[in-house]
């Protein structure tokens, strides 16, 4: 399969780095491939921008970071203005619907799900990211489905592991229930 | 206090983890530290584990007080390490020269970012490294290696503990931001106690034991606290009992012995990796992050029909000068990237001894090099 | 006579009146401000911003007794309380 | 509790770097009020912002000093005190204020905060306590109370805590107190108080880190700490700095606990400067 | 005060390393006494001497470690305790004494000296208190009195001294005493005391330096300090530390201040371990 | 506090008394220091001085105390000083990193001991040479001089605030015990302070003042604190306005014109003296006490016909790279005796780039070299 | 009977009597073990010892109590008593 | 005059760095020559081995120690074993009598002088190493007396400026006194 690449950008706090574990853990461990997870983040806390790369091969990985990215994973409009106005068109955009005020004119339009909005109607904001993983999981085929509900279950606190997979299957079933705009 | 709970398979953590379960694999049950970005994950974890495994974990006031205790566990026996970053790094040095001097086995991780000062803390840095070297006062030789992976410092941290105990000194595990915060898969595997090395125990009874007594090789064996060895060791130039001798004959004896155990035995402690060094005219001399992303480099210098290879420094310190001047006899110059302003660059150009030209390739920190600038010099360089 | 207009109340005897300024660029929402009026000024409003907090607002500024404690407490200085002279 | 009966409060703005905000810090941190404080001390006794010194070490309470609009040095982890040392004793007109965490001045930096409050050196430290590491990620510090949970005590803090009032005071300090930020009120009074007196001044802060400490000690939000002040905290001014322990859960002693009046370093050193000229005046021999 | 009674003293002979003796010692040091009573009250306890480790750090008193013929430690200026803390935590089965000068432990150790008592950990630390930096010359140390001369002092010290038994105390240390060395009966039955006890104990000796800090201080022989002793010693057991503190030519308290029972900080690793091993049994995520 | 009392004349006094004696000639008024032998007596000296001369001498509770106090000072506007041997040397190397990053004017004093650790605190040693350039951690340069005598170690105080000033860096004066210890006739002058270099104050009122902007040259003017400029610096990785700016670009920018102030300076930093060079065959590069063990080998190797010749380094960093470079066009070999295990010897292999032999004459420490010790070495190399 | 050749002296009946060694070798002469003697058993030579020291000498064993203060005082573990059964 | 070398040697707390540092500074600071003096002692602060060296030279001196003395000064037994026993015969030996015990083999016999002693029965023991100088003023002219007095003088604590003169002569005039043994 090759060199493939996801960035997933926004601020502290969003779950930004442990969406990109789970990838990584999916393709790597359940998936058998290789795959290198970087990082980088401020010194803020919270509230700073942040971000995660994921490169996934099924050789090893020299090079860590994004080079040019297949999937890119957009949670505010700083990461929009930086990585997602300008994206290469062959670069699957997911954005945050309510946090990602998208430009009108770019083309192609960026897939977009409220996922923190959800995730706040389910009464628990931590799993924005899942549902962004259940999203993501329909739209590529980077890692398997279920790599990456494994990973998922590898990756929760112990007690929250069915709370998180309703997560994933709303993202999962976003598309169905609110017809794709593809 | 408990048996040993081996954790093994494969894991998708990042460096610093790894490196917290190479320490428990090699026996490590002893950390002090203090917390610093980009080092801080190896104590967490290290608070996590070692209890489970009937270790200690204890965070000091202050690296200085971190790197002490260290040398204290050490000293009742039992493999003990600390992980820091540059500042905490800094402070280390007066007490990394004490376990020098002592002959203490212990590890010190330095996971690098960017300096001086407080610099960028969370961004990357190969800034150290010479530090790593020339750091604390007085002369001595120590040992440093530099992991590439994840998986790599798993497996860096056993050899680190082996060559500590080995040679009785602290080894130094000069990492840098990028390994220790990128994760990948790691794999555990089952570590005997028996594949590890250990530090050589007195055979002698108490009381015939000397503490600096060579027998065989440069390295005494080592009583520890408790034994009824009932020994004296100081931080003072001394003799084979351990005792203070205030004179220059002393000394030489000494410092000569704890630098020649480390100079004379450089052909087991220095590692090195070599890729299409055979025929290259430029040979990418790289360790740590920076050597993937020569990697990466080099091959794309291979497509372009220049003939390039990769010397990757596995043990930074002792510096493989044999081999970087037996190198430089072949080829027509090194390329050295590195994430400071020049530092390793300085021993490739002193063992290159102007047979072949050497090229430093800067970065200032907070990022790697993108592989094209380190082309764009190896295209330089082939001209 | 317009003593029997003003009915003797404590906290609005004492007091001046305020308006009360909430800079949405520093707001963090942590919700100091209005748990801690004692007149009920502020609430939280049910909106993120940009950067996923919910913002604090106004509720009925004409209760505020510019006593400045929401000024005070407010970790981002994101509150200014200015007096008017009299209700 | 709350003093909600002052009107009129003075702008801090002018000494905010407004360039610089919003601040680095998370949503319900205590340091923003406590800095906030601060300026406001500085107004209410009219002193020159011109004189005032900030120091600070690193930390999130550290980058305090990179939000005043006033001389500010933002030093090394831990070294703070013995920086603003140096500037108080080459100019003794500057109002010298250290402003750091607890893991920096009781950790690492412990013991420059004894050896100056010993000395009774002419400077105001500001401690925000928050009971951990908060700026690398909520590590024990040397303040969280016994069976705390943190990054680095997953099992539960296993370590005594310092009792700030009462070391400080141990070492000699002319002015100790302890304040929550929900005193908001008496804790601008105390920086005030401290900042016009001579000798070593200590104000320790309990601040909220919701999300560092505060999320692994059932305070996850800064208000839930807050509440937790209004509810525990007991005032006992003058009390025995060696009553003001601090437990997990526990009551938390705020009050002024000292304010003495004892010959400062300046004091000292102006006698020794003095017999010194003297005796230099029949010149020393080599 | 001098208790002349006891008869037949243990040898220390077999505690001594006699082929490094005479040692460096000046004539009238108070070291060596303090030494002595170390040795007498290992003797005297019966403590297994194989199981005892002496950590001292750099100067005079530090050249300790070197005259016992124990496991001993000559480690750094200032960091004889944490090295100590290493030890004890590697191996609890080790009875761990630091033994060092002021300077070492105050001055530079001083962070070390009351984390340790924070932490409540098991040793016991004896600190020769001379007043000043032996080893180097005679220069002002934390504990020298206001107006004291010493070599970096030519006009009299201007900085106020630590109390050290209140310092520690603040700190948390479970048992805390004072002697000077006239009071070598006292002395070594503090130490057996101190050794005995779980839990971290200080033990702070008054020591005269005739030839640095005496020859500057009208005490230019031992036995001049030995007299000011006898006459100005007052024992006052129980005493508040806070009272205990010392003045050039004033009285000093001595006694056993502090004596009390708290968990030790190995009772507290022991509870983490077996909370931590029994959630291991679960396995845990990476 | 009150006025200057000059002290001018011919005395006996040793080095670190002389050391003491050219800070106060330079201007110095503020040392912050903590005793080590044999850096002692400059502190000693200071703590009688400075208050006859209006300044404050404080003994910090340690190393690192003393070398931020001695930060802050600067800061206050005062030129300042501390003084201390290898242990302490490497306590201070942490915060010898603030100051480069803050761009602090101030000179900090190494009489060095042999170590490492205690070592032999009484006796010399070269040996933290290496250390002097790389002790702290992070990518930077910095200055250090080494002098030879007694009146050696007095002008070259006055030149090392002068730098410190001129560069805003601290400097290092990398002297040694034998230099610190020895009793020579220094002479003192009168110094006018118009003589004397003093950091450039901003010339622009407050509003406009950025902390880290330069106008001409790499170094920036300097306000101090109670001035009204209201600045803010810090340890961080900053932007012109002395913000932290936590990025790559802001990284390169800053540390490159730190680095750069210093190496493109480096006609004005560096200072050497040459001796019989011209016709040499062997230069024997030395620095500190060797330079006089050397000179008096080199004397009586040109007795024996030898064409022997001495390079002596004042600014031992930054390195004279180019001067050596030359040489080793010239020359057939260098001889470098070091009382270390072979330091700046590496500097002048790396230099000679195999166009000169390289020669160490290493002497553990505790003394200094026998000149027939280096003699012999000469006598081997013109063979 | 013997009782009346030994009149009652408390400090003679308290204890039994010692024999005193002292070595020259590590004796500093401080003086200490002949100033706090109850019982005046030693003195200062006058002599110097190869280092310069006046050394510590008994001067009249008999009276020796075998109390052991010189021996514990001894700053250089230079003073050993041994016991005597009786006197 | 070429290069003189002086060498005195002693334990701790004999004053004998002084005594190196009075000669150090007659010679070149009042004789007007060039001096150093280099000085090596242990870790104890007294009763160590303890060594001065002087030399003095009309030149700059490069090399500081000495190679082969003119003169030696010798305070303790140890010092006479590893100097003074096996001096060249051309080295002008001055031992304290009351300190060390001469090899009576030795040829030619150092010159004796019981400058301790004598400063004992002075009731100031410390002025010993300064009787010793006034003893070495007439054996040697290495410095002028002049100098060495004048450098006493601007050595000694004030207020003792006599005590040390009337030390200085005691040593001075010992030969007269008590028969030269030259
Ligand atoms: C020498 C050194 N060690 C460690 C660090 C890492 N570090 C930065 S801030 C900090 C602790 C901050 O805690 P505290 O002072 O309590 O401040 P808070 O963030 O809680 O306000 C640490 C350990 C450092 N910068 N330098
Ligand atoms: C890091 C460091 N700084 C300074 C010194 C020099 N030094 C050696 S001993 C000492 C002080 C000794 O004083 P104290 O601990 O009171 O012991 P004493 O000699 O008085 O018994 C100092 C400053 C050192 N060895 N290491
Ligand atoms: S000033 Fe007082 S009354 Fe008005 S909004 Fe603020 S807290 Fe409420
Ligand atoms: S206190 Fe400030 S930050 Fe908090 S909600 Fe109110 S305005 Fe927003
Ligand atoms: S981590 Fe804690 S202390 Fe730091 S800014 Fe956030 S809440 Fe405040
Ligand atoms: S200098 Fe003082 S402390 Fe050191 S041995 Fe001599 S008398 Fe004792
Ligand atoms: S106490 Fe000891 S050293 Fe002192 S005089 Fe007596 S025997 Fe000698
Ligand atoms: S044992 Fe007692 S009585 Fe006998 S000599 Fe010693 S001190 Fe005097
Ligand atoms: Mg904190
Ligand atoms: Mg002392």
């Amino acid at each position: 399969m090759g060199r493939k690449e996801i960035r997933v950008a926004g601020f502290g706090g969003q779950g930004i780095v442990l969406s990109g574990s789970i990838v990584g853990k999916a393709a790597s461990i359940f998936d058998k491939g290789f795959a290198a997870l970087t990082q980088s983040y401020g010194p803020e806390s919270r509230g700073g921008s942040c971000r995660a790369e994921v490169i996934v091969s099924d050789v090893p990985i020299d090079y860590p970071y994004v080079v040019s990215p297949q999937v890119q994973i957009i949670l505010s409009q700083d990461a929009y203005a930086e990585y997602g106005r300008n994206a290469p068109p062959e670069t699957l955009l997911i954005v945050d619907s309510d946090l990602v005020k998208i430009d009108p004119s770019q083309n192609p339009k960026p897939l977009s799900i409220p996922a923190s909005r959800m995730a706040q109607d389910l009464g628990r904001p931590v799993v924005a990211n899942i549902i962004m993983l259940g999203f993501l999981a329909v739209r590529s085929d980077i890692v398997s489905c279920e790599a990456l509900k494994k990973a998922i279950l590898d990756s929760v606190p112990a007690g929250t592991e069915d709370f998180n997979m309703k997560a994933f299957e709303l993202g999962y079933n976003y598309d169905i229930e609110h017809g794709s705009e593809v | 206090m408990t048996e040993y709970q081996e954790l093994t398979g494969k894991f998708f953590i990042n460096g610093d983890v790894a490196c917290a379960e190479g320490a428990i694999s090699a026996g490590c049950r002893f950390f002090a530290g203090y917390p610093i970005t980009p080092a801080t994950e190896v104590a967490e974890r290290m608070s996590t584990r070692l209890p489970q495994v009937g270790g200690i974990y204890i965070q000091m006031e202050d690296e200085l007080a971190s790197m002490n205790a260290v040398l204290g566990a050490s000293w009742a026996g039992v493999k003990a390490m600390t992980a820091t970053s540059g500042p905490g790094f800094s402070l280390m040095m007066e007490n990394v020269g004490l376990g020098v001097m002592l002959e203490t086995p212990c590890v010190l991780v330095n996971i690098q970012r960017a300096g001086p000062s407080t610099g960028l803390p969370t961004l990357v840095g190969q800034q150290d490294m010479m530090q790593a070297r020339w750091g604390s006062h007085g002369s001595y030789e120590i040992i440093a290696l530099a992991p590439i992976s994840p998986q790599d410092i798993f497996d860096l941290t056993i050899t680190a503990f082996d060559l500590s105990e080995k040679y009785r000194i602290p080894v130094l595990i000069m990492s840098d931001e990028v390994v220790g915060h990128m994760s990948e898969k790691v794999v555990i595997p089952h570590v005997a106690p028996e594949s590890l090395l250990n530090r050589r125990r007195p055979e002698v009874p108490p009381g015939e034991y000397l503490p600096y007594k060579t027998d065989v090789g440069l390295v005494p064996p080592m009583a520890v606290a408790g034994e009824g060895y009932r020994f004296h060791v100081t931080g003072l130039t001394h003799d084979e009992r351990g005792y203070p001798v205030m004179t220059a004959d002393a000394q030489d004896r000494l410092i000569r012995r704890l630098v020649d155990k480390i100079r004379l035995n450089r052909d087991d402690i220095i590692k090195y990796k070599e890729t299409q060094v055979e025929d290259a005219d430029i040979i990418v001399c790289a360790y740590g992050i920076t050597t993937r992303i020569a990697q990466f480099a080099v091959k794309m210098a291979r497509d372009e029909g220049i003939r390039a290879g990769l010397l990757q420094l596995i043990t930074v310190w002792p510096f493989a000068e044999e081999r970087v001047r037996e190198l430089s006899l072949q080829t027509k110059a090194f390329v050295v990237p590195e994430i400071n302003y020049g530092q390793i660059v300085l021993e490739v150009e002193r063992c290159a001894g102007g047979k072949a030209r050497t090229i430093l390739v800067p970065h200032m920190g907070g990022g790697v090099h993108s592989p094209e600038t380190i082309l764009e010099a190896i295209r330089e360089t082939a001209q | 006579m317009k003593l029997w207009r003003k009915p003797f109340d404590y906290a609005e005897k004492a007091t001046t009146s305020g308006q009360v300024f909430i800079d949405e660029e520093r707001c963090k929402g942590c919700g100091y401000c209005v748990e801690f009026c004692p007149r009920e000024v502020l609430k939280m409003s049910t909106e993120l911003s940009p950067k996923g907090y919910n913002l604090a607002v106004v509720q009925d500024e004409s209760k505020c007794l510019a006593c400045g404690f929401c000024e005070v407490i407010c970790p981002e200085f994101a509150i200014r309380i200015s007096t008017t002279n009299e209700k | 509790m709350i003093d909600a009966m002052n009107v009129e409060e003075p702008s801090i703005e002018k000494y905010l770097r407004q360039d610089r905000l919003p601040h680095i810090w998370c949503s319900g941190c205590g340091i923003g009020p406590v800095a906030g404080c601060f300026l406001r001390a500085i107004d209410r006794e009219e002193i020159d912002p011109d004189r005032i010194a900030v120091v600070s070490g690193i930390g999130c309470t550290g980058r305090v000093a990179g939000y005043v609009k006033l001389d500010s040095f933002h030093t090394t982890h831990g070294r703070a005190i013995p920086f603003a040392t140096g500037l108080i004793l080459a100019n003794p007109e500057l109002n010298v204020v250290v402003f750091s965490g607890d893991g920096d001045l009781v950790a690492i930096g412990g013991n420059h905060l004894i050896h100056a409050a010993r000395r009774n050196i002419d400077m105001t430290v500001i401690c925000v306590n928050n009971f951990n590491y908060g700026m690398t990620g909520g590590q024990v510090g040397p303040t969280a109370p016994l069976e705390a949970r943190t990054t680095t005590t997953p099992y539960g803090n296993f370590e005594f805590p310092f009792n700030l009032p009462y070391l400080v005071s141990a070492s000699g300090a002319s002015y100790v107190a302890r304040w929550t930020v929900l005193h908001i009120r008496q804790l601008e009074k105390a920086i005030a108080e401290a900042m016009t007196k001579p000798g070593f001044s200590f104000i320790e802060v309990i601040a909220p880190c919701p999300v560092v400490y505060g999320r692994m000690n059932k305070e996850p939000k800064g208000l839930d700490s807050m509440y937790y002040y209004q509810e525990k905290s007991v005032i006992r001014n003058g009390a025995d700095p060696k009553d003001a322990d601090l437990e997990l859960n526990g009551p938390i002693v705020v009050g002024k606990f000292v304010d003495v009046q004892r010959p400062t370093l300046w004091d000292h050193l102006r006698e020794v400067s003095s017999r010194a000229q003297e005796k230099a005046k029949a010149r020393a021999k080599v």
